[in-house]
């Protein structure tokens, strides 16, 4: 059972997370043309990295998204950042 | 389709008290809950409950998340988004059903379903125990936990508080 | 002592086996290879087997960063099946359950295909509606197949709970005869015996660390050998690929996930069948030896640790007790977990890299080990011809561009 | 030749006797014995037969490590298999047999299988049994293979698991273990320690003193002061395995055959003092009974006082060796020593009487051997510890650990017990451990290749050197391909003896150091555990609970027929006997008269705040910007692939307030949806989002007599169809409580669905039985309202959509075409292949007959195998007096008209494509 961080509640089991998706991706502006391979990029590219991660979690029994950094072979945790401008 | 209305026991509207060892589980009435929403919910609504605080007071205002927070025994609000005061409110007084777990092994029955340890502090009661969503916070001593589980998973909830209240009971070691 | 046969198993046993020999050689890996293949397991194997028998291509390296048939190709459940939906996985994966039937011969080495059946259980009128979608499809594609009542369940695997109080009621289910399990070391060793037999070099120990270019062309691997030039590549690097795309400059849409599996400790015969449970999330099956092979879904972490997690044990493992409560008291002996690509449509990526003289094998998910003939058959194809087979065509990377996927679970519920 | 029970000395009571049967003869033992320990009091030699040939087998070791005593047992109506003697309390009455063996260990039917040893080498079986067939070989090889049968009786006795938290647990309550363990406690740490044994003290009972006092002393000392100082400490507990973030699982094992406890322990640090065990030496015969582990004869002797025999023969080198050959001489046996290294070769039948080195003989009761020591470090690599190769001992330590864990002890190569009491303080204190080097050099006793005779490696699995030797010579020299190939370490003891044998043995074949050939992985578990250990009492009704409605208990008195319906516990439909009949009298009542029906699982969610329009006009398909306070609308949710994710209406409450009725199933999924694009990319300051479904019980009247059942409510207002039109919703108060009313319809009739607060929803749903039966109505089920909804070819997401169904797939194009604001997956309604034409249509399908087709038939082209789609919904329609289908079709919006065949196991319908409504296709009911 691993333990993540939540920026708002702290230290919680793995199952009360949720993998969002890698961070970093933009919703294209999809009122302008996209081509199909843009859209692709979107919705499917993955870096996957292998070492240091950074992902979007989102934390189910309070609902705060935020970016995790991990390490995809180590397990460890190795911080936290929210998604939100006016965190407190 | 299946019918399984012999497989599932009728569900049980408001539990009686029942002692397994030592550790008693309760149905609380409460009056009103109210859910509030709003960009500065945590600053307006007092007193704020988080974890491991203990309650004293009869109304209170659970923190749920950064912007949320359940009133407990509030007055009547009007639902809906109010701009002024920047709150949205759901009443959601039966969306959930209130428990109180106390008895000096309350903490080990708790540990069945999750790790529930008393620090490190979190400023939200909103967590899960035995997989299933809850609000899980003190009131008025240490061993004396009150949580607010989903109606529709009330049942599901009791039967595992009575199961780990079973096993906390046959346990000598502890 | 060479072929393998009842007869030189009797002839060796009186010598003492002096005469085997090596099942593969350890060469030193030469200047250039027309074909290099990445990632020594059951897919990269099979694909220089296949190279050598259908395109009379024995100039081939394979190239493992550790022991062969060590990645995923070790650590699977060996189920084989090709129980599927769409026309398009039905022919890839029956092209790969045709080979097995023939493969033990085929490579002189017994594999172990034990066509045992494959029961998807179905636990109520609306599921056996979805299982009738599923075996009706799965029959007109040409597929064997079998939709069961509670009864003749219960003649497959008596071991399952038919109690009044279980908590999903067994209805039926659809079986597929001709599936089964193999033994999963055997498959790559057999290969990498025929492969090595008809030329193939099998470089062991040896690491990728980079890719040759020439003119935007791929031309040769740099390794912890030295640089091995080539006509072209093939990457079959289930769990890596991602990082192998990144050393190649190609992008993949996979992330890597730990899949668990578990063994118990040896027993006789209990359960003749492969069982896979869609309710509770688990699937069962004895191997020879005895021992109980279970499995279950993906850790809920993306990972490349080949290492399990608690939450997924207890949920795998705790469906089996629901599932056949008889064996709640069996002990559990290992268990382990191998890194998987899962790519958004859960079905594989074969063809071109996108990098010129690069080609794929990957994406094969939860369901790698069933597909390794074909999916060296197929990689073979595409490094020989530079085209598809009628076959990989579907599994094309450009199927993510054109949204064209090919998405099992989108149409049933059989874990993909 | 029988061993004995010393007169004093070992933790069990000599004052009480407990009786067993061991494959039929009735036996002696003490409280406190393990099975193994029992056996050899009682003189018992042939334990168990090996996995392969069958050879006899004694007892090798007194803990983990023994591969060879497998029992199964019965005690009272519990019998378990495949029990590991030398780590099971022996209890009164157990009816114990070998494994393996029939009618007995000593006399095995099967025996006779080694005499073909020499054609059953490794791996044989890659070889041969491929021609004619592999399954003509295969159900005989499942039968003879295996160890115990299994018992299929089930035992309703849930496991218990506990989370718990500590700052240090130590691992074994040997001398290091309860010296470290009492340090960390006395400084205010909060301590575990685990041992798997039933007492504490490890090899103290081996020692005549420790720190000065005596041992027994020192040991009760150390667990009161740990205790004291407010420690934990549990017996018969195994740390099995390490996993992420610091947790440990523990097993805590209780009475035979009982449940055992998992504990999820989350530790600060983590104190590894497990040990370490006794190897063999390779051999001709060293499988025989009555060879057996130096250290495990020691530990018989001094934990349960039973001296394995009298007279026996030594072969064995190195401190720890000595130590354990003292204990017992003391003990009362006469030992001959032998050189360990010389060409040793046991003689017997079926056991040892002796060993001879070249042509000289000793005969000897027992030979104990001992080939050094090897650290238990299982834990450690679980963790992600390193190991280290120590040449001075000849061992694998461990070496750097990325996570709060320390080595001490034996387990960290360190024998003494000085030095290692002088690791515990180090440890307990939780200051760095730096290994004490003082152990001796110790010459390897490695196996000798080419060799004379037969020399086991792995006892339990029959892997001798020569299959070693074969491995190598075949080129499965990497020790994965070793174990693989040969089976060595594979066995039920997970090569705790045969491992590093296996490995010098590689490494000598190849003439390479051992640290270059390699480990094995260390997988958990430490020791086999039950299954039912990860289960706990999740079970039945627990496992994966449905939700339940706060209507059913109203529904069972009216002999509701309650159906598991996307994780809810829903009426399929009313009364008892056969189903189809009440489902059809149902659909046809609701059509011809009025019927009542329980909504309260449909999803209620809020959205609101002040950029809640723009908001929801971005997670629907359809424009809701238009949307007028108290109007309601249609509408999909999409995934950002232009799948349609889930249907249902939405109603605008006020301007920046709106409701959104999403399908009983989703509601979970469709909250986690639009939490996450609230906070990405928009202000999660301007939009607020309440699950409100639980809240509130949803009544739904409908059919032509609706409106008449609704008036006997008394409303506070005008129900007619202009006042009230179709897909429009007041607010008003039922008997002084919030009532929400709204007017949309699942049936295309005309429907009132009436919303309050859950625990009014008994007076409500009273209220409008008694009038819908006053009216001629009666109830409705989902089975009868599923019939409804087809009828009008109203879709069921999951059901009539697949996992590739868009929008436009259901004939609705207008937003794909004309939406100009973004919403979620519009991009994807443009990829080419949201613009194919052979995408899969939502249809009807007009049958002839009255046969109703089955649903999950495939719609194929007439007369030929091409699947087209497949039937989604198949019902027999009361109303139309005919079956109705509902498919998904390749270009089936193109085909009306068209005949096809549906195929079901091998059976062709012809069928007709048609639209998807086929009642009152005109809507006249629906807006009466």
């Amino acid at each position: 059972m691993q333990r993540f961080p939540c920026p708002f509640c702290g230290p919680r089991p793995e199952t009360e997370f949720h993998f969002m998706g890698e961070a970093g991706k933009i919703r294209p502006k999809t009122t302008q043309a996209i081509s199909d391979a843009e859209w692709a990029t979107y919705l499917h590219s993955q870096r996957n990295e292998k070492g240091t991660v950074r992902e979007v979690w989102m934390h189910l029994t309070c609902g705060e998204m935020f970016i995790m950094i991990r390490d995809s072979v180590t397990m460890e945790v190795l911080g936290t950042e929210t998604l939100r401008k006016d965190a407190s | 389709m299946r019918d399984d209305r012999n497989r599932w026991p009728a569900p049980i509207a408001r539990r009686d008290p029942m002692t397994v060892g030592a550790a008693q589980l309760q149905e609380v009435a409460l009056t009103r809950q109210t859910l509030v929403s709003g960009p500065s919910v945590r600053t307006t609504e007092a007193p704020l409950i988080g974890w491991p605080d203990l309650v004293l007071t009869d109304r209170y205002a659970l923190c749920l998340r950064r912007d949320q927070v359940l009133v407990v025994n509030g007055q009547e609000d009007s639902p809906g988004w109010d701009a002024t005061a920047q709150r949205a409110v759901s009443d959601v007084t039966d969306g959930y059903r209130v428990f109180d777990l106390t008895g000096p092994s309350a903490h080990d029955v708790l540990q069945r379903g999750a790790e529930i340890e008393l620090l490190p502090r979190s400023p939200s009661v909103a967590r899960q125990l035995y997989g299933l969503g809850c609000f899980l916070y003190r009131v008025g001593r240490p061993d004396h936990f009150r949580l607010h589980v989903s109606s529709a998973h009330a049942d599901a909830m009791c039967g595992h508080l009575l199961a780990a209240m079973k096993a906390t009971s046959e346990v000598l070691s502890l | 002592m060479g072929a393998y046969s009842a007869w030189s198993v009797f002839k060796e046993g009186l010598r003492d086996g002096r005469g085997w020999r090596q099942a593969w050689r350890t060469p030193t890996p030469k200047k250039h290879y027309d074909v290099v293949i990445i990632g020594g397991g059951g897919h990269g194997l099979a694909t220089a087997y296949y190279l050598t028998k259908n395109h009379g291509i024995t100039n081939v390296a394979v190239i493992e960063k550790g022991w062969l048939g060590g990645g995923n190709t070790g650590r699977n459940t060996t189920v084989i099946r090709s129980n599927y939906f769409y026309p398009e996985s039905a022919a890839l994966y029956d092209l790969s359950v045709q080979l097995y039937e023939g493969l033990s011969k085929d490579l002189n080495y017994n594999v172990m295909f034990s066509q045992r059946g494959n029961l998807v259980l179905a636990y109520s009128e609306h599921e056996m509606e979805m299982a009738a979608r599923q075996y009706n499809a799965m029959r007109l594609n040409g597929i064997d197949a079998e939709l069961l009542g509670p009864n003749e369940v219960r003649k497959m695997a008596p071991i399952l709970d038919f109690s009044d109080t279980a908590r999903y009621p067994i209805h039926g289910g659809v079986n597929q005869p001709r599936a089964g399990t193999g033994r999963h070391d055997a498959v790559a060793w057999g290969f990498a015996r025929a492969a090595d037999q008809a030329g193939v070099d099998i470089i062991q120990n040896c690491e990728v660390q980079g890719f040759v270019m020439e003119g935007g062309r791929c031309v040769g691997v740099e390794t912890s050998k030295g640089e091995i030039g080539a006509g072209v590549v093939g990457a079959a690097v289930a769990g890596h690929s991602s990082v192998i795309a990144d050393l190649a400059g190609y992008d993949l849409p996979i992330t890597s996930y730990c899949l668990q599996a578990f063994v118990s400790e040896p027993l006789k015969p209990i359960l003749d069948t492969v069982v896979i449970s869609p309710a509770f999330g688990t699937y069962v099956s004895q191997s020879d030896k005895g021992g109980l092979v279970i499995g279950g879904g993906l850790d809920r972490v993306p990972s490349y640790a080949q290492r399990g997690n608690m939450p997924v044990q207890e949920a795998v493992l705790g469906g089996l007790v629901e599932m056949m409560p008889a064996l709640a008291k069996v002990k559990l002996l290992r268990h382990w977990g191998g890194i998987v690509d899962v790519t958004p449509d859960s079905s594989p990526i074969i063809g071109p890299s996108g990098v010129d003289g690069i080609y794929l094998n990957c994406g094969w998910g939860t369901g790698g080990f069933k597909a390794i003939p074909a999916g060296g058959y197929l990689l073979a194809h595409c490094l020989a011809t530079g085209e598809h087979h009628e076959i990989s065509k579907p599994f094309n990377r450009s199927r993510f561009e054109t949204g064209q996927l090919v998405d099992e679970s989108a149409a049933s519920g059989i874990p993909h | 030749m029988t061993a004995r029970r010393l007169p004093s000395g070992g933790v069990i009571d000599r004052t009480q006797p407990l009786t067993f049967r061991f494959d039929g003869r009735v036996m002696c033992g003490l409280k406190g014995d393990t099975i193994a320990s029992a056996l050899l009091a009682n003189g018992v030699r042939i334990v168990g037969r090996s996995f392969k040939y069958h050879r006899p087998r004694g007892v090798w070791g007194s803990w983990v490590d023994d591969p060879n005593a497998i029992m199964t047992i019965r005690l009272g109506d519990r019998e378990l298999p495949n029990v590991p003697a030398a780590t099971t309390l022996l209890e009164n009455g157990m009816e114990i047999r070998a494994v393996n063996a029939w009618p007995s260990a000593k006399h095995d039917v099967k025996g006779g299988l080694d005499l073909l040893h020499r054609w059953l080498g490794a791996g044989f079986y890659y070889k041969m049994f491929m021609s004619p067939d592999w399954h003509l070989f295969e159900p005989s090889i499942r039968k003879m293979a295996g160890l115990g049968p299994v018992n299929t009786a089930v035992y309703d006795d849930p496991s218990d698991q506990v989370n718990a938290a500590c700052d240090v647990l130590v691992v074994g309550g040997g001398p290091a273990g309860l010296l470290a363990a009492r340090l960390a406690a006395e400084r205010g740490e909060d301590v575990w320690l685990v041992e798997d044994h039933a007492t504490l003290g490890g090899t103290s009972a081996q020692v005549t003193a420790i720190d000065g006092q005596d041992p027994e002393a020192w040991v009760t000392a150390q667990e009161a002061a740990i205790l004291a100082a407010g420690g934990r400490i549990l017996r018969q507990t195994t740390a099995y395995g390490i996993y992420d973030h610091q947790m440990v699982g523990l097993l805590e094992k209780f009475d035979f055959a009982a449940a055992p406890r998992r504990w999820r322990l989350r530790a600060g640090r983590i104190v590894l003092a497990s040990g370490a065990l006794d190897r063999p030496i390779t051999f001709a015969n060293n499988d025989l009974p009555g060879v057996m582990s130096l250290q495990g004869a020691a530990d018989f002797a001094a934990r349960y006082g039973v001296l394995v025999d009298r007279k026996v023969v030594v072969a064995a080198r190195g401190a720890p060796a000595e130590h354990a050959i003292a204990l017992i001489e003391q003990a009362g046996a006469r030992l001959t020593r032998v050189a360990p290294d010389a060409p040793l070769k046991a003689f017997g039948y079926k056991g040892a009487q002796g060993i001879a080195i070249g042509g000289l003989r000793r005969f000897a009761d027992t030979v104990l051997v001992s080939g050094g020591l090897t650290p238990l470090v299982h834990l450690w690599r679980h963790a992600g510890g390193k190991l280290d190769w120590c040449a001075r001992r000849q061992a694998f330590l461990p070496g750097a650990m990325p996570i709060q864990m320390q080595a001490i002890g034996a387990a960290n190569g360190t024998y003494s017990l000085h030095d290692a009491l002088e690791e515990a303080r180090a440890a307990g204190t939780n200051t760095p451990v730096t290994r004490v080097d003082t152990a001796e050099e110790m010459t390897p006793l490695w196996p000798k290749p080419n060799s004379k005779g037969r020399q086991w490696v792995d006892f339990q699995h029959d892997v001798t050197l020569k299959d070693v030797s074969l491995a190598a010579q075949e080129n499965y020299v990497s020790v994965e391909h070793l174990k693989r190939y040969t089976t060595l370490g594979m066995a039920a003891d997970q090569g705790k003896t045969a491992n590093m044998a296996g490995l010098a043995a590689m490494a000598a074949i190849q003439d390479r150091p051992i640290p270059e050939v390699g480990t094995t992985t260390f997988r958990p578990p430490f020791v086999p555990i039950p299954i039912e250990s990860f289960h706990g009492h999740y079970s039945k009704q627990l496992w994966h609970p449905l939700k339940r409605l706060p209507l059913e208990t109203a529904h069972r008195a009216l002999d509701a027929a309650l159906c598991e319906y996307g994780g809810w516990l829903r009426p399929g439909w009313y009364g008892n006997g056969a189903a189809q009949t009440h489902i059809q009298a149902e659909a046809k009542q609701a059509r011809e008269t009025v019927a009542i029906f329980d909504g309260s699982s449909l999803g209620k969610i809020a959205v609101m705040g002040p950029d809640a329009a723009a908001f929801v006009n971005f997670v629907y398909y359809n424009t809701i910007t238009t949307l007028q306070p108290g109007r309601i609308r249609y509408g999909f949710m999409l995934t950002e692939g232009g799948i349609v994710k889930d249907d249902g209406v939405i109603a605008r409450l006020g301007p920046e307030h709106f409701l959104i009725s999403c399908s009983s199933s989703h509601t979970d999924s469709v909250r986690l949806h639009l939490e996450a694009w609230r906070q990405d990319g928009n202000d999660p300051d301007r939009i607020f989002i309440h699950d409100e479904t639980q809240a509130w019980a949803t009544v739904t009247v409908t059919g032509p007599k609706a409106r008449g059942v609704v008036e006997t409510l008394g409303l506070p207002l005008d129900l007619g169809r202009e006042a009230f039109p179709h897909m429009s919703l007041q607010t008003t108060s039922w008997k002084g409580q919030p009532m929400r009313l709204a007017r949309v319809s699942f049936t295309g009739d005309l429907s009132f669905e009436m919303s309050v607060p859950a625990r009014h929803a008994e007076a409500l749903w009273t209220s409008l039985h008694d009038a819908t039966k006053a009216a001629g109505g009666g109830l409705l089920g989902i089975e009868a309202m599923s019939i409804l909804r087809a009828e009008k070819g109203y879709i069921m997401i999951g059901k009539d959509t697949d996992g590739e169904t868009m929008p436009h797939d259901l004939g609705f194009t207008v937003p794909r075409n004309k939406k100009t604001a973004a919403f979620i997956g519009d991009r994807s309604l443009h990829s080419p292949v949201a613009n194919a034409a052979d995408r899969k249509q939502l249809v009807g399908l007009a049958v002839g007959g009255d046969d109703v087709i089955p649903t999950g038939a495939h719609v194929v082209l007439t007369g030929t195998r091409q699947s087209q789609g497949y039937v989604t919904s198949s019902y027999f329609s009361p109303s139309l007096g005919k079956p109705i289908a509902l498919a998904i079709v390749a270009g089936g919006t193109n085909k009306m008209g068209q005949d096809m065949e549906t195929w079901h196991k091998d059976a062709r319908t012809s069928v007709t494509i048609c639209p998807p409504c086929v009642f009152d296709p005109e809507g006249e009911r629906l807006n009466a």
